[in-house]
């Protein structure tokens, strides 16, 4: 997300101010990604509650097995980058790393789970075009807002994967230090994508069933 | 070097002053302008935020006359019933056209980012912003998103309105809507970060003693700014990433055939769309404050009651969205909601009008350029405000939505009030960032002409619009055509009076005088600092210790005294910082 | 801003641990309720729990609690203005005539 | 409108007077505000210019913050007394009388269609009796329309998908302007059709001489007949497992998850052309959807069958 200063750049004079700075601009960034978010769950609040019964039948046909292992998978993740995270900054960078490496592999785990549902998805037909398996129409609706959100949210996953590996480039160049900032704005960015996962996973899959 | 320099008043070139114009040719002096190299790469790659600021400043203004051509052709077209040149599909595509690159392209960013990006940093006595290579990105962002927007709009080009109404956005136009909702999207991001830039900046590199009630208004106004941009544009993404989702992957997001309700959009829409017309007029607030105080020599009259305002404005901003859709079939019961919380959001206008023109009670008053597009600001901004109350009421609204009233009055704040502010800022500050005075008696006489040009193209409009003349209309009933005729001819006026800044601006450039310090003798930390600053702005980071306005003792009117002629004279009261 | 210093943190694996057990056990929770025959009320009950999820991943993982005022006024005023939206929206929605 | 130069829209009934006078009393409070500003200014502007002679001296410090103050909550209540002002006189206005005329609108790219109950179509007109409300009952074809008639001061989207109302109750005759107000693709400028306002007696004299064959119910009833929904509908159809449509309309139904839902014509509609979105309770959910077989225009006339269809009887043979 910032640029990997291990060292002090231009406008600050102390290392903790910039720290702090950089976690105040990422939050800042989190506030409008959360907002993005907002207005998906809007728009899916507002048709839940024109068309229950259409949104109940097709939150059925959503695979609750694929989505349970993800949300799982993601949140063991978050566990494995919190305390890489927070072994950065007692300087462990052994330990840092194997975090690091360990939500890298969940993560692509995450999106390999999701690619098998997706195929899933498409076999039965569930994409809203003209095979579509459902009979209510508004059960339409619902998968434009599950494909549309499961894709927005896997493209952050995809951001947050790149941003994973940059910290594994940093660390095999030995720059992966305490007062290395990326890795805290990367942790905040990779546990903001997770808990955008639990609402979409109790929004998606278990508010319909 | 001799200038006759009076404060608030512009130097006149004084005839037995010596040669105060630069030999030709002589090399600028030290500043950003030469310090950071010469090199395009030097340009492309700088984080430097000035230099950020004059990359901005020139997309900007490209834009502007891009768009601004558009409206030009669009007046013209409208000179008869029957449209002097286009098809109708044409004159869709190109209102479409002047409305987003206007707002996306032109307003939005104008303000914060060219003048904005610029002043910040010195305003509150910091070397950059908080993240300069973010700063940097933002305008890749911008320069990007723009670039496949001017594509979607020149080469397709898009017949929705700069609105994207579903469903004829998602299913029933066939012009490039997706790549404009695209490019749309990618601008989005710019602002954000833009945002993000300003406030971790304004809480945490302010200079030692500069508290947050000796920040000048400007200052605050960027703060109010980028609270409303990190925080609504991400909204109107989520709204253009539904209506792409619906085109090119077919989600029925919006699709009422099967239940969908496309007044979901509009209410996503304007729930960012009416905090940009805040994003718009609270940086044109800020400039204002900063040329009436300078020019009246006079504190601000009630500086908490602005600061107060202005926030109040940003959040009350995001709570009214919805006197856009009082005749869309939205819920009458809602309907009054948002027209009470409407006329709530007014109430902070109002006030900083009047604090304004309470700051020239017992001024000593001077009237530059900057000072005449200030005063311009006061009287459109107050009659498009007042306006904006009739179309907060639901039986107004009901008659005047979507006709030549509604265009007429969001045309006096964005255009009489917001570009007006952004062309006072740019006179304002142009010694600050060129180093160059621009010649005072074409600016008095752009800023004039403007004016008139404006006023004589959209109060027509008012007229019109209450007789029931629909907007976006290519061909228009017959007996209307008196009043299209004045405003198109009155268009052709204000088209002028943007081009001559062009020219003189240009002009001074080159010829201009070389700029003191602080010309207007103005108090603030960038007037401290030489004309064009150095890349470091401040050499030593300066300890603040006054209000922002010291133009006088506390409580005391300013004195005439003696006029300043030659050098600095007394100036501010107090001693510029060490 | 406080300053914090980094040192008097508790050990990098008990915070961690807790909050990821918690997650877990909400999750089973969530599934579990997704399948009761609560009627109205499944809607809320499965809200709650992924809302409990957030914050226990918010504070424990995001270390807010440990955060400056600022970037809790962040998170703090991103909650804010989506329900503002929510609340107003569903104005319309919920009494359209 | 009125020859010469027009300044201002004619006012061709009630509604548009009571706009008329709050337009004029926000536009006289703005006028006087702005007078108030701007001469405040000039007379700041030339007393106070840098080397007048008037006096300076002493700022008076305390005034200032109550004065602020004061004119903040002056503005404040301004504001709420011209809010209660305009809503007040609004409130009145949301639902057309009950013993309104009903006539349907059906917006299509780029032309109007109206449908009389007495069954006579228009294109692009609209004729109404003065004295009589009158009660649009709109709907889309695709995008969102907009039937302004400037005369009435009445404006209201026109929505795919549902029906949208507004009403007006003319009371001057003549033929005034019909605009399409919402932006609707290529020809929307050429949206455009005239409502006619004539005295009852003549309105009655003009609807016999049109050509209509039926009623708008009756032409409902033919299409009840035509499509077969007798079948389950009624009391003798044959496989008689759906609920039955007499003097349904108006009424409150409980729905399948448990909500109760008025029975309007957008219920209706909704029930022929999405008939699982408000599926009833006690009634299996097997309804076709008939979006394909009937236009909107069919859709109105069915609708206006089942409204004038007596409580006791299924469906009328």
């Amino acid at each position: 997300m910032s640029e990997a200063s291990a060292t002090l750049h231009e406008p600050f004079e102390s290392a903790t101010r910039q720290r702090e700075a950089l976690t105040f601009g990422v939050w800042l960034f989190l506030a409008s990604e959360l907002l993005l978010f907002a207005g998906m769950f809007l728009g899916y609040a507002v048709y839940r509650h024109d068309h229950p019964s259409a949104f109940a039948e097709a939150g059925r046909h959503v695979n609750l097995l694929f989505g349970t292992i993800n949300t799982a998978l993601l949140m063991t993740s978050s566990l494995s980058l919190s305390v890489a995270s927070r072994a950065i900054d007692r300087d462990k960078p052994g330990l840092s790393e194997i975090g690091v490496w360990i939500t890298l592999g969940l993560g692509l785990l995450f999106l390999i789970v999701k690619g098998l549902e997706y195929r899933e998805d498409l076999d039965e037909h569930l994409w809203p075009g003209a095979t579509f398996a459902l009979h209510a129409p508004a059960a339409r609706i619902f998968f434009g807002f599950y494909w549309t959100m499961t894709f927005v949210h896997a493209c952050h996953m995809t951001i947050g994967l790149g941003l994973l590996s940059r910290l594994v480039w940093l660390a095999r160049r030995g720059r992966l230090r305490a007062n290395n900032d990326s890795v805290e704005a990367t942790t905040l960015y990779w546990h903001l994508v997770d808990i955008i996962w639990a609402l979409v996973f109790a929004c998606l899959y278990l508010v319909g069933r | 070097m001799s200038l006759t320099t009076t404060p608030g008043e512009f130097p006149t070139a004084d005839p037995d002053a010596k040669g105060a114009r630069p030999a030709d040719g002589a090399p600028m002096q030290q500043s950003f302008w030469t310090d950071g190299g010469q090199t395009v790469w030097s340009w492309l790659g700088t984080v430097d935020h000035k230099r950020i600021a004059i990359l901005y400043a020139i997309s900007i203004t490209a834009f502007f006359f891009l768009g601004g051509a558009a409206a030009a052709l669009i007046r013209i077209h409208l000179f008869t019933p029957h449209g002097l040149l286009f098809s109708r599909d044409t004159y869709n595509k190109l209102f479409t056209l002047h409305g987003v690159i206007m707002v996306w392209f032109f307003l939005v960013p104008s303000i914060p980012s060219t003048l904005g990006n610029f002043l910040l940093p010195l305003m509150i006595g910091a070397r950059d912003m908080a993240f300069p290579k973010i700063n940097l990105l933002s305008w890749y962002v911008f320069v990007g998103g723009a670039l496949l927007t001017v594509i979607a709009l020149l080469a397709g080009g898009v017949d929705t309105g700069w609105t994207f109404y579903p469903p004829f956005s998602t299913i029933y136009s066939n012009s490039a809507v997706t790549l404009a909702a695209v490019g749309v999207f990618v601008v989005g991001f710019s602002s954000i970060l833009t945002g993000i830039n300003f406030i971790a900046t304004i809480h945490l590199l302010r200079a030692p003693g500069m508290k947050w009630f000796r920040l000048p208004l400007f200052v605050w106004a960027m703060y109010a700014t980028s609270m409303v941009m990190i925080l609504a544009t991400p909204v109107l993404s989520t709204s253009l990433l539904l209506i792409i989702a619906e085109r090119l992957f077919g989600m029925p997001i919006f699709d009422a055939r099967i239940g969908g309700d496309p007044l979901l959009f509009q209410h996503l829409f304007w729930f960012y769309s009416h905090p940009a017309v805040y994003i718009m007029i609270l940086p044109a607030m800020g400039v204002i404050s900063e040329i009436v105080t300078v020019a009246a020599r006079r504190k601000v009259f009630g500086y908490a009651f602005m600061v107060y305002a202005m926030i109040a404005i940003a959040v009350v901003g995001f709570m009214v969205w919805g006197h856009h859709m009082f005749v869309s079939g939205m819920s009458p019961y809602a309907a009054l909601v948002f027209s009470f919380l409407s006329f709530v959001v007014a109430v902070p206008s109002a006030i900083k009008v009047f604090n304004w023109t309470a700051t020239l009670y017992r001024g000593q008053i001077t009237f530059a350029a900057p000072m005449m597009y200030a005063l311009g600001f006061l009287g459109l901004f107050t009659i498009g405000g007042l306006t904006g109350l009739m179309l907060a009421s639901v039986p107004i609204d009901v008659h005047v939505t979507d006709t030549y009233f509604v265009v007429a009055h969001f045309h006096y704040i964005m255009v009489g009030a917001s570009v007006s502010a952004f062309f006072g800022g740019l006179h304002y500050w142009w010694p600050k960032i060129t180093g160059r005075l621009y010649p005072e008696g074409w600016a008095r006489f752009a800023a004039i002409l403007m004016f008139f040009g404006f006023n004589f193209t959209f109060f027509p409009q008012f007229i019109m619009g209450y007789l029931g003349m629909p907007r976006r209309y290519a061909e228009y009933p017959a007996e209307f055509q008196l009043y299209h005729v004045m405003s198109s001819t009155g268009a052709m006026v204000l088209a002028v009076a943007y081009l001559l800044p062009l020219f003189y601006f240009a002009y001074s450039l080159r010829f201009g005088e070389v700029a003191p310090a602080n010309p207007w003798n103005a108090t603030g930390l960038e007037w401290t600092v030489p004309s064009p600053p150095p890349k470091h702005n401040f050499d030593q980071i300066p300890h603040v210790e006054n209000d922002p306005y010291e133009y006088h003792a506390q409580g005391h009117a300013p004195e005439h005294g003696k006029s300043i002629h030659r050098g600095q004279g007394d100036g501010p009261v107090r001693t510029p910082p060490t | 801003m406080t300053r914090r210093e980094q040192t008097e943190q508790p050990g990098i694996w008990l915070g961690p641990i807790l909050a990821w057990a918690a997650l877990l056990t909400l999750l089973a929770l969530n599934v579990v309720l997704a399948g009761l025959p609560l009627g109205v009320f499944k809607l809320p009950a499965n809200l709650a729990v992924a809302a409990l999820q957030a914050i226990v991943m918010g504070l424990v993982f995001m270390r807010l609690n440990r955060a400056s005022w600022l970037v809790r006024l962040c998170a703090v005023s991103a909650f804010l203005w989506i329900s503002l939206m929510f609340i107003l929206a569903f104005a319309d929605t919920l009494t359209r005539v | 409108m009125r020859g010469g130069l027009p300044i201002f829209p004619v006012e061709a009934d009630a509604r548009s007077v009571v706009t008329d006078h709050l337009f004029f009393g926000l536009l006289g409070l703005s006028v006087a505000i702005i007078l108030l500003v701007v001469s405040l200014v000039v007379v700041f502007s030339v007393r106070y210019r840098r080397g007048s002679s008037a006096k300076r001296g002493e700022l008076p410090e305390i005034v200032s913050k109550e004065f602020e103050i004061g004119w903040t909550v002056a503005t404040f209540f301004l504001f709420l007394f011209v809010f209660w002002w305009v809503s007040s006189s609004q409130l009145s206005g949301f639902k057309a009388p009950a013993n309104a005329l009903e006539i349907h609108v059906v917006a299509k790219q780029w032309m109007w269609k109206t449908q009389h109950p007495s069954g006579v179509r228009e294109i692009n007109a609209l004729h109404a009796p003065t004295g009589v409300p009158v009660r649009l009952v709109m709907t889309s074809q695709d995008v969102i329309h907009s039937f302004y008639v400037p005369a009435f001061r009445m404006k209201q989207d026109v929505l795919p998908g549902r029906y949208t109302e507004t009403w007006f109750k003319a009371n001057r005759p003549g033929t005034y302007p019909l605009y399409c107000a919402e932006y609707c693709g290529t020809d929307h400028s050429q949206m455009l059709g005239e409502v006619v306002v004539m005295r009852p007696a003549d309105y009655g004299r003009w609807t016999a001489v049109q050509p209509q064959p039926n009623d708008l119910a009756g032409q409902g009833g033919v299409l009840y007949r035509s499509l077969g929904c007798g079948s389950c509908h009624d009391a003798a159809g044959p496989n008689h497992n759906a609920p039955s449509l007499g003097g349904l309309y108006g009424q409150q139904v409980m729905l399948s998850d448990g909500r109760r839902a008025l029975v309007d014509e957008t219920f209706l509609h909704q029930a022929i052309v999405q008939p699982d979105r408000n599926a009833v309770a006690g009634y299996p959910a097997t309804m076709p959807s008939y979006a394909k077989a009937i236009d909107e225009e069919g859709l109105n006339a069915l609708i206006a069958y089942l409204k004038s269809l007596p409580a006791h009887a299924g469906g009328r043979s």
